[in-house]
């Protein structure tokens, strides 16, 4: 039977000492009418030659293609090392850091992964991770509303320039709590959200701001006047970060007025794109909020013998001590990944993120200049960008992605169904994975695309 | 042979050191981003070569005890083997390359594992609908929760608002419920273990949404009179769900749908053997009732023909909504996929037959040995608890040192303190994968550890002596904070 | 710099420790001109996402198809554990475990093989390996020769019927120390070497025989009366053997008159085809030849404490002892191999690997049966088989390949060049990787492209 | 961390015991193989589950030094870091399933790969053609040497049969020469560590096939009288092999060919960094002036046009034939290719700088704190040897304890008693990955060593004491043989 050692012997053995006649008796206190049938639904057993045929099939099918897509999710170079290190047995197969001597390899991991966080963000402290970043800033906002210790104050500012699934996910968690999420404009020139749309909330009771830099349409928005707005009325304000544009952009910790809790998707940190998850949602706050933070937390302290060693702590804040006052309901988080992202962070240290960042932000800007020079497509924003934009086109844009597609190119998101607003609109993201034949490869084909329907 | 203890990656750190070949080339172009919106001070990362940041990574892994090192018998979290071959086959490169929004015609492989993985979970669960969003088990409650609620207000009933929680619950129960914005109603458990009926019966009313149950319960013992209960809930108007954690007590054995649960989380990370990572990833796919199907997260993975594609809002009106920005944890996942056709149908209908068995073992030795079983009387489900409280009376030798003193026998401790209920406790949960002989040196380990607790128990107490590190001070911990190393050498200040 | 941690100032610092000015100082004692100009014939240096690209994209172009070739690399299922495992960095980035007490992994691993080999082969003792299969013999017949104790005996027996490949490397080899493989015809109608072949040899001073079981057509010899004729004379006996045929074939050990040195290639035992290589040679030999054999061993012993643990002995064989005396020149082996093949033997265990010897032999059984069907096909041989057959075509085999190929099959080895006396001959495998469909598929296509090319 | 010892995989084994998923099914048809060709008993292979075999090798695994986790500074090993890029490229599933006797059509990937790595070793080695099919240095030494030996015989010069070799040889140069039929002559070395000459010249003759060298040689130090070396050599008729092994020295410096050699081989398991995976595979590529190329061992990768192919006896008449089955260990060659393009140009000149520049270092540092070089006032190559003559002497503590002794240190040892003309030396070779830092360390435990050899010399001697084995007793190991276990329980026996 795979992956059960006993022997027929075994079996035997252990029932004399159970004093149990069969193993069926063990289950005599389950109904017997409860008792299933066979599990008719379910194939057959496959042994490993045949479920590596199947998968490797399977995995064929799903062909790569020359991508140029973002939207949340980014293709970044991942070093060999990263996963090598990450799927070894001890952090593979071991479970959240309960005991913690016997878990110093994750306990120190997440610790230096922490420090990491903290510093990139600027902020002082950061947890041990989230599920995801819209998860994160489902967190946020709830952490952010038990910041302002106004019971009252329900209401949240959330730009429409948020990645929509965030927002819609961030709906979907905190609407329990009766937090409502209200929908900030964007300027339709610049791609940015505004400080004057912001006014019209002055003197409401609001119980967070949230700001993501770069926005879902890669604009860099005015961070320090929209985090000004919010520190003046004293409201906390929440920073949705993309972690590699730190290394370039002034992180939400020296914003005017800083961030109060900082979340983002580390997905691009080392972590595969596998078609959306696992990802690695991380938070960062304030070492004066730290109370008020989601998720686990590792921290150093000494032994016995007064030597240095990490371990699990302020587990008071969590559920399985607080249970239903715990800051949040997370267990399990994204540890693997936690682990994966510090390896990716340490290889590529302070210079090696610095290139990634402005890498992906110079081949965005080709991207954009060789899109645009083709008759039909223009930039839909002024806005500065980090390492994405979106493009109108003269017409709709999914049979335009379809025929891209059909030469093994994935040529962006279509944005018809989240901003009927824009039109023909098309996100584009170009990171360092891109070259400049592959932006080259990629304008030729929408010249063409776009020539042959004209034509036709 | 690891090093006692490995510094801190940021001491290896010199200013111009890298590993060089990782980084892009210098691009060639401008930056053109506003000055003011630059970062001054680059982040403190560490600046380490590739050998350094190897070789401190493969030290630090091997501090760690783990299923494929150690026993782990940590109750309450299935620390079961995770072949190999699950791992390799989630991560081909075709599938760890798709991006999330590519197109359908570009994720058919991955979308007939998770179609395929929807109709394996409904069958082992009895439920309807499966959606596999949820990217762990609070997250599944979660949305099993919502679901819950949203039934109850599209029939308008506004007021059932009252999660029920036994007080064995496991503590993402009670938290989930008041994520929730439900009420908590916590109900006491009998000295058997079984649920208190009487209690039941007066906490349900026109304010109950529903209860939360683990069956066979953290207390691991089966709840016997499920069918009672989920009566009682039902004639109240409640709705029951089931905290899958425990399934793997049950699978193939009972179906939580038969006992009478509308709805149901199952940790993939337990039961189908994705690996706990040291914290996650894990997965809280979510079955339920044809009555709950239509709030199911999206998105959920459809078939039309031959093809399969995402269900998402247009197809799904009612859904609770997102949980995540795309689908989860699809690697996570895919793991569980492959775990469960290499099993199949005959070999998930042996992995609680042989949970069961190890545990009932287990207890039966230990009886024998003369420890204290928590719940005497009643058969073990794929875990058991003893309670050390004689122990901690007569020796003063807590759960908690019998558990580091384990770890000094090369074995994961089990889980201490937890269910609350209990004193002293341990809960032991060896999982199907281990075997006799594990078992058995467990025992021995345990007789050891009670003889040295009678003549030495001060080297109990003081446990562990052999590991990297000796006993962390816990209390220092939460008092003095120290949660990130900075430069300037300070660390975190205790906050006020 | 790639790997080379310095920065500018550990350099500066260096040299002034050593007192130099520069590094290039550090090469004084070279003649100025020899030292080189730049490295031109060099492409700069790619970063390891361009590399990952480029080979990515290289690996693409080499696509698996359906193969049913075998001759001496053979596809077998890879368990995913076996791979994990033996690249644990703690395996893979080891040296020779000459420091024992810091090699007691690699040591007891390879005993453990050792142990292994020993018991599949019925010999006493086994080596930690050699390079491939094909040197393996060249190492057995000089030891052979050794055994013989005759240093006048310089004429070896080699069946036609070993792979052609495996008796040029042992001539390559060989020739220098003045051994002679004289070549033992095979029967036309079996495909077996029969006794009655050496008895032209009765008399002579040999110092060798060898036999292949089985051998390159796949056929199963007649070891008995071979290894007797042998035994009888005094004459050594050497057996090349397939490992996992011997989880189902007596092995050399029990045959009438047992070998005297067995070797074989170990690539069947978890180790991919990976082009020829790294493959794993295997020897075995009876205790009494021990100190006549080649390559390293790994012994049990006892440390200071009297407790036990692995370290290398008889290295009084080797060269780095024995220099010019030694057994051997061979230093490194194939390590990890070893790793990787103890691995799979421990995973598939005794009913395992019986099982996998069955279904080659079944399926082989099964894809004569569906070719021979096939008009124009007929097999070349009747003798008994294991996992390999010759078929004879009705016309030149080369074209046919090719067409086979153009449906995404390898059809197996044309034989045209080594055996031009068997006319159009095929030679194929099949392993337990090839279902019943796949069977099924190969003939489909055998007999369309044979039909084709007769109608054209 | 990892338990002090681990059983034999077969105290494990449970008869019926087996990880089920690995095997095949039921192969459904009859065995058509004559009863008396049947094996009667099964083999003794152990009967575990996967998990079991999971958790004995990755504790195996633990009991290790490496270089992913331990600085392991082994002369004449070149134990740099082994990228891990150069692995996974490798192991890409396309390039793993290949047969090696597929179709051309289906391999000009790889094909590509090897062709351009000859270019590559040709280039930096100065020679006119590349083979790579010998696997390991020694493999090479023997092609090398055969090819002299037929470059000789082809001119009809068949009483060139003797090998020079100098004192300090690596015994595989020797051993080669040998097994080549070839007798061999050994020449002595100065006291300042480079070739005799006058020995040299006394030594060459009519007989004279050739010599054997390596530059720097095994003494750790640059024979700067090497064109006279080439100039003696071949004017007596003789021709010269350099032994690659010590490349790293020189990479992008100097290259052999210009020094005067005709044949070299190189160790793509040191200087090109594929990994020494606990004692193999390598691969001992073999580069020729344009006099030995027709002898060079087949297969090669030629090129024609756009299109890569095999050439084999039929292009190589004369070559001296075949090492291997197929293709040498081309999995091997493919890591090596990945790391020189990683390198590129710049960064191989740039291995032989930092090689030396720690070698240096360390040298000037171990003899400020007071051990002997065995050749001061010589610049130290790649590596570098201390003699630890009067330690041995004065406090009774050998090279050996040293090397023992930095175990504790968790430094892998340098090689010790080799060369062998160096009496209680240490041959340390730091290579170009380690950083200062580490190097540091290693002069820290060195001179803690020396101090502990004067105070508490015991200690030293019976070092290790934090390994899971204490030390272990070679001469036993030898004389009460046991080497296989069996399942009677009886190992092997005693040789006579
Ligand atoms: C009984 C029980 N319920 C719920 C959970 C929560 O699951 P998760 O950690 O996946 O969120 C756990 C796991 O820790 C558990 O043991
Ligand atoms: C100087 C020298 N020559 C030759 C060799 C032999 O190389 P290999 O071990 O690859 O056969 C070695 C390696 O051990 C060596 O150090």
């Amino acid at each position: 039977m795979a992956f059960i050692p006993h022997t027929a012997a075994d079996v035997e053995a252990m029932l004399a000492v159970i004093g149990a006649r069969s193993i069926e008796q063990l289950f005599e206190e389950i109904p017997p009418d409860l008792r299933s049938r066979p599990l008719a639904g379910i194939p057959q057993a496959l042994n490993e030659m045949e479920i590596t045929r199947l998968m490797s099939r399977r995995a064929a099918t799903d062909r790569v293609a020359l991508s140029f897509l973002g939207a949340g999710a980014y293709e970044h170079h991942i070093p060999a090392a990263v996963w090598a290190l990450a799927t070894r047995g001890e952090f593979y197969s071991s479970y959240t850091p309960y005991q913690a001597e016997a878990s110093q390899g994750t306990l120190q991991a997440t610790y230096e992964f922490q420090s990491m966080i903290a510093s990139l963000t600027g902020m002082q402290v950061a947890n041990a991770s989230l599920y995801d970043g819209a998860s994160a800033l489902a967190e946020a906002l709830l952490m952010a509303a038990r910041i302002r210790r106004r019971p009252e104050s329900r209401r949240v500012l959330v730009p429409r320039a948020v990645h929509p699934h965030y927002r819609a996910v961030a709906r979907c968690i905190t609407s329990h709590q009766g937090l409502r999420l209200e929908e900030v404009a964007y300027d339709a020139a610049t791609g940015r959200t505004l400080v004057e749309a912001l006014e019209p909330y002055d003197g409401e009771d609001l119980a967070a701001v949230a700001i993501q830099q770069p926005n879902f349409f890669g604009v860099l928005e005015d961070v320090d006047g929209l985090a000004e707005w919010a520190g003046r009325r004293g409201i906390p304000l929440v920073a949705i970060v993309n972690p590699i544009s730190l290394a370039l952009l002034r992180p939400p910790g020296e914003w005017l007025a800083g961030a109060d809790v900082v979340v983002g998707e580390g997905q691009p940190l080392g972590i595969p794109l596998s078609s959306g998850g696992p990802y690695l949602g991380f938070m960062a706050t304030r070492l004066e909020h730290v109370r008020q933070m989601p998720g686990r937390i590792a921290g150093r302290t000494l032994d016995l013998a007064g030597d240095e060693g990490f371990t699990l702590t302020l587990q008071a804040r969590e559920q399985h001590i607080r249970r239903d006052r715990a800051t949040s309901n997370i267990c399990t988080n994204q540890g693997l990944m936690v682990t994966a992202a510090t390896v990716y962070l340490s290889l590529m240290g302070p210079q090696g993120l610095r290139r990634v960042a402005e890498s992906c932000h110079v081949r965005a800007g080709e991207l954009v200049s060789a899109l645009t020079g083709i008759p039909g497509v223009r930039a839909a924003f002024t806005g500065p960008r980090f390492h994405e934009a979106v493009l109108q086109l003269d017409r709709p844009v999914e049979p335009v992605l379809a025929a891209l597609e059909r030469r093994d190119i994935l040529g962006g998101l279509d944005l018809a169904a989240d901003y009927p607003e824009l039109g023909h609109a098309l996100l584009v993201c170009a990171t360092e994975t891109k070259t400049r034949s592959d932006i080259e490869d990629f304008a030729a084909a929408l010249g063409a695309v776009l020539e042959a329907r004209t034509a036709a | 042979m690891a090093p006692p203890r490995e510094p801190l990656i940021f001491h290896a750190s010199r200013p111009g050191r890298g590993a060089t070949d990782q980084w892009p080339r210098e691009p060639g172009g401008a930056i053109s981003i506003p000055e003011g919106l630059l970062r001054s001070r680059p982040p403190a990362l560490p600046e380490v070569s590739e050998l350094d940041a190897v070789r401190h990574f493969t030290r630090l892994s091997q501090l760690n005890f783990s299923v494929d090192t150690h026993f782990y018998p940590l109750g309450s979290c299935t620390m079961k083997y995770n072949p190999k071959a699950c791992n390799a086959l989630a991560m081909l490169p075709a599938f760890l390359a798709r991006h999330p929004l590519a197109p359908e015609s570009r994720g058919q492989g991955v979308l007939a594992c998770l179609h395929e993985l929807q109709g394996m979970l409904g069958e082992v669960t009895g439920m309807q609908a499966v959606a596999l969003g949820p990217m762990a088990g609070a997250q599944g409650e979660f949305a099993g929760v919502a679901m819950i609620l949203a039934h109850h207000r599209a029939r308008g009933e506004f007021a059932r608002r009252e999660i029920i929680v036994p007080e064995a619950a496991h503590g993402t129960n009670p938290a989930t419920a008041r994520l929730c914005g439900a009420v908590v109603r916590e109900i006491p458990v009998g000295a058997d273990g079984d649920v208190d009926l009487e209690a039941l019966r007066a906490a349900v009313g026109a304010g109950t949404a529903g209860i939360m149950l683990t069956n066979p319960s953290t207390l691991g013992v089966f709840e016997r009179r499920i069918l009672q209960v989920a009566e009682i809930v039902h004639a109240a108007g409640g709705l029951l769900y089931y905290d899958g954690a425990n399934l793997n007590a049950i699978v193939g054995r009972v179906r939580p749908a038969d006992m009478g649960f509308d709805v149901v989380h199952v940790n993939l990370h337990k039961t189908f053997s994705t690996p706990h990572g040291g914290g996650g990833p894990g997965a809280g796919a979510i079955g339920v009732a044809e009555t709950l199907a239509p709030y199911l997260p999206i998105p959920i993975v459809g078939r039309e023909g031959e093809r399969y594609r995402w269900l998402t809002e247009r197809d799904l009106p009612l859904s609770i909504g997102r949980l995540s920005a795309f689908m989860g944890n699809v690697g996570v996942l895919l793991r569980a996929y492959v775990y469960m056709r290499l099993l199949g149908r005959e070999g998930l209908s042996r992995v609680a037959e042989h949970a069961a068995l190890n545990a009932n073992y287990l207890l039966a030795r230990l009886v024998r040995a003369g420890f204290e079983a928590a719940y005497p009387g009643r058969r073990a489900s794929h875990e058991l608890i003893v309670t050390l409280r004689r122990e901690a009376r007569e020796q003063r030798v807590t759960a908690m040192d019998f558990a580091k003193r384990l770890l000094d026998y090369g074995m994961h401790a089990p889980t201490t303190y937890f269910p609350l209920l209990v004193p002293e406790c341990l809960l032991i949960e060896p999982t199907e994968t281990e075997s006799k002989e594990t078992l058995d040196a467990f025992v021995a380990a345990m007789v050891s550890i009670e003889r040295e607790a009678r003549e030495d128990p001060e080297r109990v107490r003081r446990a562990p002596h052999t590991l990297p590190v000796r006993r962390l001070d816990d209390v220092r911990a939460a008092k003095r904070l120290d949660l990130a190393w900075t430069p300037d050498g300070r660390t975190a200040d205790p906050p006020r």
